[in-house]
């Protein structure tokens, strides 16, 4: 159980990202996929978070400059965050427009169907 | 002295404005690309004296290396600084008339941050702020991909998307592990840190980092989506895509591999990759019969080609990698450009209706004719100095197993000729159905693609014009102690 | 006389003619006329000297070395003047024909790439040059369309698989010797295992053999030679596969050195055997082929393939005689062989484009200056005496009965059989027999065509009978490989096991001719008849209607198809099939499905971490 | 058959990912850089909060990165959705009068958040990001309540913009003047924990702050536009 409590987080982060892989590995719907990306995106961020995080500590933030910096968590991964949210957001707005103009186009949202590009 | 931070500052900066300078006057906007990348052009023409000498390494926001992001503006990174900013220039003007649908002023903005992005990608000494650089780099190709707004275009964006998305993730994974493993950002700070820790616990971050990249790069399992992306955009930005965007997806695998984690026992693997991704790319253009496909495959094989010079790892052989990719970047723009406004003449990407091109479009025609000899490593074109370096470099390794393997290469490049060869066939000498009057390309089209051909044959024949910053690039490359000292000092 | 400065009059006189032909085609005309003609000039002036210097050291530090010596400057001098009556030939034969710029930009270029290949000092040069030949080459064999498209592809890919062998031959010389310079390699190659000489000498030889279209290698020659223009088929036949030829001398005589040809492998295994059995191979079959062509540029071709048999024959058997009748056959094929394709040319010119020998005949009082051309170029191309091709021939055969080889023996003599054979099949159906009706309003060719003619048809008798004349500069190639010295007389060579004297032969051929000529005088009884003036069971046989040049040698034919399938060729094609359908179904992986897609990059991360952990490689 | 082949490549890399993470324990403070910032932070950036101090100046160049691509999506988004013909004008069922009136009234108060928010960001929780999205929200319930209302397209290019610039042209002033270096501190650090203090970092902020605020609501425009 020990394992389990000192990994809860990592378990779950990754639990997310892989049921967001899984996801995008066996759907065939393109809403579906996006969906699946989000979710990966979403356990990516939690694991920054828990790669940054320490026992027992709090936000990086000195709300009172006479509190000393004892047992805050690590502020860079939070920036990272930051970020990657942003970009996961991006990605997503684009994906859903297109999404909206694919389906104008082929009436369908299901990948199987829309195979016009290869070979 | 000037900043190496100006070569990113001033084409974002100009790309905020552009919804301003609209305000003013419409026409300005497409002018805008034009003026930056010929600013960041003197730029890294400038840099490229003191780089060559000592790189010059920027804080930016005046935090010492570990600590804040900073620049570093080595032979490689002032090197890809002057190749994006020659093509995003060439591009830019080719594209004053060859955009005439959509929203012109979307277009420019997108296509300034898509080279913005690949340099901050290759000047960039932080690995978190590549990945920001790479996302600009990647999510502005999306975008860009489907500008037409067509079918194809559409579709390809989509999957294009997803598979960079993946790509990305696992590239944030990969980051994050290696944060959580070195507690640091900064390349070099991680290339110094990274034997510290078990073999094995890095590997796993290296393959996500590897994959992530390569998704960009197209190395070959990853590389599904570049025939369709590179086939349906624009042709100007296919010209970017296949001339800029993978090279600086390869160079962001090689900077991973060769500094930060300084491992040689996977080159041995890159090499076989390398060589996969060559002939399945080859083989893939060899039966086309869509023109842009062809030459989207055609680049697959040449990533191929540079990604093996690269894996060999000896200094000829990333001089050599280095040549063949910047060859790459002039012969494949300009067959980009060549056949945009071919196919925008005959309608139609199938070879077949090109042909008698050479009748309508005798100028275009020649461009496109020496953009394949120069892919097929032709002399006295530049892919021949190239792809020279390579197989000497291979030969250099006196190992028989090399010597098979280039041979492998040059069968590639006999398939590769046969593809193109049938192509300048198919300009010249086939009868083409319609109407033969001559109806040759614009001017606006015609400057760049006769810089290209002058850019190509001036190069191949006095290869020393670019041998001196190959090969200190190459040693930036291979030197990773040299590296990580002038970073961190 | 500088050689940068020639062969920048040469590189730069072919981009010149293109611009000048924009503006006007006299111009353009006469300057590429010029051009050529200052290039013989320009290298007659080159007799003799032996100059070697670097011209250029950008090249990623490679020094160019130009140089010049008595073997360059024998193949200068075919290229430059063959080349000039071919750019002459062209006046009229491209005259109004489209792209004719296009056309002459290509000629002159290859003349002077081709230059560039026998004055280059050193390989890179070489290969450079070598390469520009080729794909000009392929833009000229396309020129005609139609089936030349296919031609020339498979020109150009098997050129290019040539040249790769060359590149990888090219640099790993490099990367042993550190350098590329001719003469140095040549000074440090006795140091080389014989392992590492026959490698690099197979990989050249597959280049080089390539071009010179010794069997197996020759499958592209035939269609390529007989889809390409006239003028051009000339230079591709008697210049341009003989850079082959070139290639063969430089590295056997000049790189590794004789003593070291000879030491590679030993009895039948030896390299210089299976060279000389592939010599005989390519005389044997390519020549009774030749027989059975109707198309009279393929005839051309497929004995071009014959005599490239010969002259591989003669310089691989590595005697001083063989060599000096190896190097002279290429000399004297160059003229006969360049005579006849201008010949057929001059035919196909007026008869708008007509090679097939079964439906031409008759026209020798139509074109009489091309049937003399045709007549002395056969009489060459067999070997009579008096020409030039029985010289070269001779000393060949001289050698291979010497050597007691006879096996080669044979073989060179049954080819001379069939040549015989293809040779009168080509001068009797065009220029004999019964002129068709269509061709009765046939033209002569105009002059431009005939001076060509007139003056190789001149040299192959010049030298038939002053064969010392090019003997002199063959005999000096050989001292200086150091082969021993022939004792060459203006008249022929004298030597101790059968000399040669022409003024006998002269004497002889003439007595000979004279009293024949008096016998059939003094007993004529035949009557002559006109060219249309055909009886059949003493019925007048109605024109267009019996016409005897068709299936020319029908009891042979059915002889020898069986055997003279070309196999090869065969291979080649099914090989190319293979490869398409390989390539079509090595795309298939991208189905199209983007799920896929993720599966191969899941299937890739997933991969590297199996192999990492279990066998930990990394 | 496909989901099987998923699920054991899935478990492989989880493996893989295992391995390495033993070595990362889990709350475990690990890094040298994360300790530097709480140290150092306050008196180099003179901003309370470490976070900002991190986004905003420590790793600045991401968060330029960052906004851009932001901005991208905006355009990309509009380049590929307006590529379309535009439909004739549905008419628009109008919103309830107490959605109307409830929208109108919270409509400034959102704002005034939004850019409470973003100034603060160097004290408080918070920051420009944060402060653009709770604007883009209000314009978002603007959108969905008073219907047929819309944002000027040439307004949200043009704070778009100049959100932008200002961000860069800070920047570039920190090159002309502090020091040298790109994106520095020029200004005067101030008093922790006072609304005047961090230098440029409430002015980036609040340019970022317009920034997302401008283009998130772009976003939503030209979605909503879509839906119509």
């Amino acid at each position: 159980m020990t394992f389990l409590h000192d990994y809860i987080y990592y378990i779950g982060a990754f639990g997310l990202i892989f049921i967001g892989l899984f996801i995008m590995l066996v759907k065939h719907n393109l809403i579906k996929v996006i969906i699946g990306l989000s979710i990966l995106e979403t356990g990516v961020n939690l694991f920054l978070i828990a790669v940054g995080y320490i026992s027992k500590g709090t936000a990086p933030i000195f709300s009172n400059s006479a509190v000393e910096s004892e047992r805050m968590v690590d502020p860079v991964p939070q920036a990272l965050v930051l970020t990657a949210i942003v970009i996961g957001v991006a990605v997503l707005a684009l994906a859903l427009s297109l999404a909206i103009r694919l389906y104008h186009h082929y009436g369908v949202l299901d990948l199987r169907k829309i195979k016009e590009q290869r070979w | 002295m000037v900043s190496p931070v100006l070569l990113i500052v001033v084409p974002l900066g100009l790309a905020f404005a552009i919804p301003l300078f609209g305000f003013i006057s419409k026409r300005i906007v497409k002018y805008i690309p034009i003026a930056a990348f010929a600013f960041n052009l003197a730029v890294a023409l400038l840099l490229i004296p003191e780089v060559l000498k000592h790189p010059i390494v920027v804080r930016i926001g005046g935090f010492p290396p570990p600590f804040g992001i900073n620049l570093v503006a080595g032979p490689v990174g002032v090197l890809f600084s002057v190749l994006i900013a020659v093509a995003g220039l060439l591009v830019a003007i080719y594209a004053l008339t060859y955009i005439k649908e959509g929203s012109k002023e979307k277009y420019h903005m997108l296509y300034l941050l898509l080279l913005t992005g690949a340099t901050g990608v290759v000047l960039t000494g932080d690995i978190f702020n590549l990945f920001v650089f790479f996302e600009i780099l990647c999510i502005s190709s999306y975008a860009l991909v489907a500008y037409i707004g067509d079918r194809a275009g559409i579709e390809s964006a989509i999957k294009y998307l997803i598979q960079g998305a993946v790509g990305s993730s696992f590239l944030l994974i990969g980051i994050g592990l290696l944060y959580g493993l070195f507690g640091t950002l900064n390349m070099a700070d991680l290339a110094q840190h990274i034997e510290s820790a078990s073999p094995i616990s890095v590997f796993v971050p290296m393959v996500l980092i590897i994959t992530g990249l390569g998704i960009e790069a197209a190395i070959f399992p990853l590389n599904a989506w570049l025939p369709d992306a590179h086939s349906s955009a624009p042709s100007s930005i296919s010209a970017i895509l296949s001339g800029i965007a993978i090279e600086v997806g390869l160079y962001a695998v090689v900077r991973v591999i060769f500094t930060i984690f300084g491992v040689s026992s996977i080159f041995m693997f890159l090499v076989f990759l390398g060589i996969l991704t060559l002939l399945i790319g080859e083989m893939c253009a060899f039966s086309q019969k869509n023109i842009k496909r062809m030459l989207a495959y055609s680049s697959i094989g040449q990533i191929g080609l540079i990604v093996f010079a690269m894996a060999m790892a000896t200094s000829l052989a990333v001089t050599g990698g280095l040549f063949q990719l910047v060859s790459h970047t002039l012969g494949k723009s300009l067959l980009f450009l060549a056949v945009g406004y071919m196919i925008y003449r005959s309608g139609s990407m199938e070879i077949s209706s090109l042909e008698g091109m050479g009748k309508r479009m005798p100028l275009t025609s020649l461009a496109f004719t020496i953009g394949a000899f120069s892919i097929v490593g032709l002399p006295p074109f530049v892919g021949f100095p190239s792809k020279f370096l390579i197989v000497q470099a291979a030969l250099a390794k006196e190992a028989v197993l090399f010597t098979g393997l280039i041979g492998l290469v040059l069968l590639g490049t006999v398939i590769e000729g046969a593809y193109f060869f049938r192509v300048v066939q198919a300009l010249y000498f086939k009868k083409g159905n319609g109407d033969s009057e001559r109806n040759e390309a614009p001017v606006t089209g015609l400057i760049p693609m006769f810089i290209f051909v002058t850019l190509i044959i001036v190069i191949g024949i006095y290869p020393k014009l670019l041998t001196d910053v190959l090969n200190s690039a190459a040693s930036e490359f291979l030197n990773r102690i040299d590296y990580i000292r002038s970073v961190i000092g | 006389m500088s050689l940068e400065f020639l062969l920048a009059i040469a590189f730069g006189g072919s981009l010149f003619t293109y611009v000048l032909g924009k503006i006007s085609s006299k111009l353009r005309e006469s300057f590429a006329v010029l051009i050529s003609l200052t290039l013989v000039v320009m290298i007659v002036c080159l007799y003799g000297k032996t100059i070697e210097k670097s011209f250029y050291f950008g090249f990623l530090g490679l020094p160019l070395i130009l140089r010049t010596n008595m073997l360059s400057w024998l193949f200068a001098i075919a290229i430059s003047v063959l080349g000039s009556l071919s750019v002459i030939f062209s006046l009229s034969y491209i005259k109004n024909r489209e792209r004719a710029d296009f056309y002459y930009l290509m000629l002159l270029l290859i003349n002077a790439a081709m230059l560039g290949i026998v004055l280059s000092g050193d390989l890179l040069s070489f290969f450079i040059f070598w390469e520009i030949m080729s794909w000009s080459t392929f833009l000229l064999i396309s020129y005609n369309r139609g089936a030349a498209l296919a031609a020339g592809m498979k020109y150009i890919i098997m050129s290019t698989v040539g040249s790769m062998a060359m590149l990888i031959g090219v640099i790993s010389i490099y990367t042993t010797y550190g350098t590329l310079n001719i003469s140095e390699i040549a000074a440090s190659s006795n140091l080389a295992s014989s392992g590492y000489i026959l490698s690099i000498l197979i990989l050249f030889f597959t280049a080089f053999g390539i071009k010179n279209a010794i069997l197996p290698f020759h499958s592209w020659l035939p269609s390529a030679h007989a889809e390409a223009p006239s003028p051009f088929s000339s230079i591709l036949s008697g210049i341009l596969i003989k850079m082959g030829t070139y290639g063969f001398i430089l590295f056997i005589y000049v790189i590794v050195g004789l003593n070291k040809f000879l030491n590679l492998g030993h009895g039948v295994l030896s390299f210089r055997y299976i060279l000389c059995i592939l010599g005989a191979l390519t005389i044997l079959i390519p020549t009774f082929i030749a027989v059975l062509q109707d198309d009279a540029k393929k005839l051309l071709a497929w004995s071009t393939i014959g005599q490239a048999g010969y002259i591989i024959l003669g310089i691989a058997f590595g005697t001083s005689v063989s060599v000096a009748g190896g190097i002279f056959h290429f000399f004297n094929h160059a003229v006969f062989k360049g005579l006849l394709f201008l010949v057929v040319g001059a035919v196909e010119y007026r008869t708008n484009g007509i090679r097939d020998l079964n439906s031409l005949g008759g026209l020798i009082k139509k074109m009489p200056i091309a049937f003399i051309g045709a007549l002395i170029g056969i009489c060459g191309l067999i070997g009579l005496p008096l020409t030039n091709g029985f010289v070269s021939k001779w000393l060949i055969y001289k050698t291979l009965i010497l050597e007691q080889s006879p096996f080669l023996a044979f073989a060179a003599l049954f080819g001379t059989w069939g040549t015989i054979l293809y040779s009168y099949k080509l001068i009797h159906n065009i220029f004999l027999g019964q002129l068709p009706e269509k061709y009765r309003d046939i033209q002569k060719s105009p002059f431009s065509m005939q001076l060509p003619i007139i003056v190789l048809s001149f040299a192959i008798l010049l030298f038939g009978i002053l064969p010392g004349i090019p003997l002199k500069v063959i005999n000096a190639i050989g001292v200086s490989f150091g082969l021993e010295s022939l004792s060459v007389t203006l008249w022929g060579i004298a030597s101790e096991t059968g000399a040669l004297n022409t003024i006998n032969l002269f004497v002889a051929i003439l007595v000979g001719c004279i009293v024949v000529a008096f016998i059939f005088k003094a007993g004529q009884k035949a009557i002559s008849v006109g060219q249309e003036d055909n009886y059949a069971a003493g019925a007048a046989i109605p024109k267009d209607k019996y016409h005897y040049t068709v299936d020319f040698y029908n009891p042979l034919y059915r002889m020898i198809t069986p055997y003279l399938k070309d196999f090869i060729d065969a291979f080649y094609m099914k090989l190319a099939g293979w490869t398409q359908n390989l390539c079509s179904g090595v795309r298939r992986i991208y189905t199209g499905y983007v799920g896929h897609y993720v599966m191969y990059i899941v299937l890739f991360v997933a991969l590297l971490i199996f192999i990492q952990v279990k066998w930990s490689l990394w | 058959m496909k989901s099987i082949i998923s699920l054991i490549l899935l478990s492989v890399i989880a493996l893989g990912i295992a391995i390495s993470l033993d070595k990362i324990p889990f709350g475990v403070p690990k890094t040298k850089i994360g300790d530097y910032y709480i140290d150092k932070g306050r008196e180099e950036t003179g901003a309370a909060n470490i976070v900002t101090s991190v986004v905003v100046n420590y790793r600045c160049f991401d968060t330029l990165g960052e906004v851009t691509i932001l901005f991208i999506a905006a355009i990309g988004l509009g380049a590929v959705l307006a590529t379309r013909r535009k439909k004739e004008k549905r008419e628009i069922e109008p919103a309830s009068l107490v959605l109307y009136a409830g929208c109108r009234f919270l409509f400034p108060l959102i704002l005034l958040f939004g850019a409470y928010i973003s100034i603060h960001g160097h004290l408080t929780p918070g920051g420009g990001f944060q402060g653009g999205v709770v604007v883009a929200s209000a314009f978002l319930l603007a959108y969905l309540g008073c219907r047929g209302r819309r944002v000027s397209e040439t307004g949200i290019k043009t704070v778009e913009s100049l959100g932008g610039l200002v961000f860069i042209v800070v920047g570039l002033v920190g090159l002309a003047v502090g020091g040298h270096y790109f994106l520095s501190n020029f200004l005067s650090k101030g008093e922790l924990n006072s609304l005047f203090s961090a230098g440029v970092i409430p002015i980036i902020y609040i340019a970022i702050g317009l920034k997302v605020g401008s283009e998130l609501t772009g976003v939503i425009d030209h979605l909503v536009e879509e839906s119509e």
